[in-house]
């Protein structure tokens, strides 16, 4: 039998994973079931998984320094076919209003700062929250059945 | 990520596998293409066609070697780009910068010029 | 390129979901994830997924009573080569001694009492604690190095 | 879970496929035989070859089946037993209520004893 089909949304999913950037991968594997059987085109699934990748990077390297007593937190759901996801990490949190933009032609050529652009391009939409105690939360969404790619 | 390194007809072609992510592919690209610019190797070609992701960091490292080749007066081009990974390139205006080939032979015929 | 092989422990993995029975599939696809790369025999995975499929439907059942107000919290991790599982769900707990054998002649042929006995066949401990506020915990160990099947 | 019923000289013969778990499979498979045994079916044959995956509750179902069927007067025997269910009902001490078989003509040809 193929996956039973998640006709009513199955609640949000949460899972917490120490700050290293190998556990990246076992939050994607948990959104890729997530979204299976949802009929989501392979190329906006993938996307997805880009996005939540930077998203996770971020929280490890910037939250937490890749403090391996800090955790990085993420929910994720599905309701009325739209995908979120909350990633939140124990760090001291950062101005989004200050992060240079790596389409200026003085930062074109530089080696980092492509993260938040590519999760703003992936997503439908990104939100950037300090989450009470310190730490920062971003929110992720993107609607599942009109694709933007 | 497994990487290779071919000398065809002066040009040093690196074929990569896997992923140039985070923590993994990243800082294995930088020291590879470090060693071949040490090694003297002006025209590099990178062979992309078994990559099977890249994130931001992996896009970092790319340019970071396309300036440290350049900036030693070698050219850094790269081969068979797969459709996503274009895309990545694209939507941050680095497609453009790369020399960007599908024919392997006409990738390094164009080094010669 | 294969899986990034786990040469560290990666730390304890945490998830939580929402009492049903559809979301068993989610925790056993991310210990699949979390096993992947350690050389662990499919037939040990099997049996480890089966495993945790009854502590699950246990918690989803019985402890939550499939309240989708209450969640079932997963704690999973490897370390020295030993997998352990925990799974605590919000209810009211129980006495595991006070449970029956499902080898008992008279109980054979019942229809159900059988998840906690699958579960110590195939998992080398396991273990119930009662948690602070209400709620069973259980606790499955097992060796990933040397098979019991 | 999906399930279909073919009748093979006087068996009725249910093949399964897919996972009989809880809350999936399992009131299903007891709907199914519930409607053979009303709709008078004496000799049901169950087929697991497709099978993937049994749990505590599937197991239970099956049980609870046999039982319905073997106080209507009726016999429930199973056919093409994958090697984990096999273990499953194995350890629960279950193998031996049930009258497995390999080959099919040879399940058909037993319920006419
Ligand atoms: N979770 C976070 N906590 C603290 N700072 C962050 C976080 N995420 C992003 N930042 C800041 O925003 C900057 C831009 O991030 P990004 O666009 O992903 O590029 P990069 O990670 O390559 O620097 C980072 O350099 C960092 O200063
Ligand atoms: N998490 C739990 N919370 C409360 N009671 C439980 C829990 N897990 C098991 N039990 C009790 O233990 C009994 C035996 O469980 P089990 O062996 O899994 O068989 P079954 O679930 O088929 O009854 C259950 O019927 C229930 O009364």
């Amino acid at each position: 039998m193929s996956a039973s089909k998640p006709s009513v949304d199955a609640g949000p999913v949460r899972m917490s994973l120490s700050s290293r950037f190998e556990n990246i991968e076992m939050a994607q594997h948990l959104c890729g079931k997530l979204l299976e059987g949802r009929e989501v085109p392979e190329e906006t699934k993938h996307w997805i998984l880009m996005a939540l990748r930077e998203g996770l990077a971020n929280a490890i390297k910037h939250g937490n320094s890749q403090n391996l007593e800090k955790r990085v937190h993420v929910e994720m759901r599905v309701e009325q076919d739209t995908l979120e996801i909350r990633i939140r990490d124990e760090g001291s949190g950062f101005d989004p209003e200050r992060v240079s933009d790596p389409l200026a032609p003085e930062n074109r050529l530089k080696t980092s700062g492509r993260g938040i652009f590519y999760m703003k391009t992936f997503m439908d939409d990104v939100r950037f929250d300090r989450y009470k105690g310190g730490g920062m939360e971003i929110v992720l969404t993107k609607s599942l059945n009109a694709g933007k790619e | 990520m497994k990487t290779s390194v071919r000398e065809v007809r002066g040009v040093s072609i690196l074929d990569l596998k896997g992923k140039i992510t985070i923590g993994s592919g990243d800082v294995q690209l930088r020291e590879t293409i470090n060693k071949l610019v040490e090694d003297g190797r002006k025209n590099i070609l990178i062979n992309m066609q078994e990559v099977t992701t890249i994130d931001s960091s992996g896009i970092g490292e790319l340019v970071g070697c396309y300036t440290s080749v350049t900036n030693k007066g070698g050219k850094l081009k790269l081969l068979h780009l797969p459709p996503k990974i274009s895309d990545v390139l694209t939507v941050t205006q680095l497609i453009t910068v790369f020399d960007v080939y599908e024919s392997e032979s006409e990738a390094v015929a164009s080094f010669a010029g």
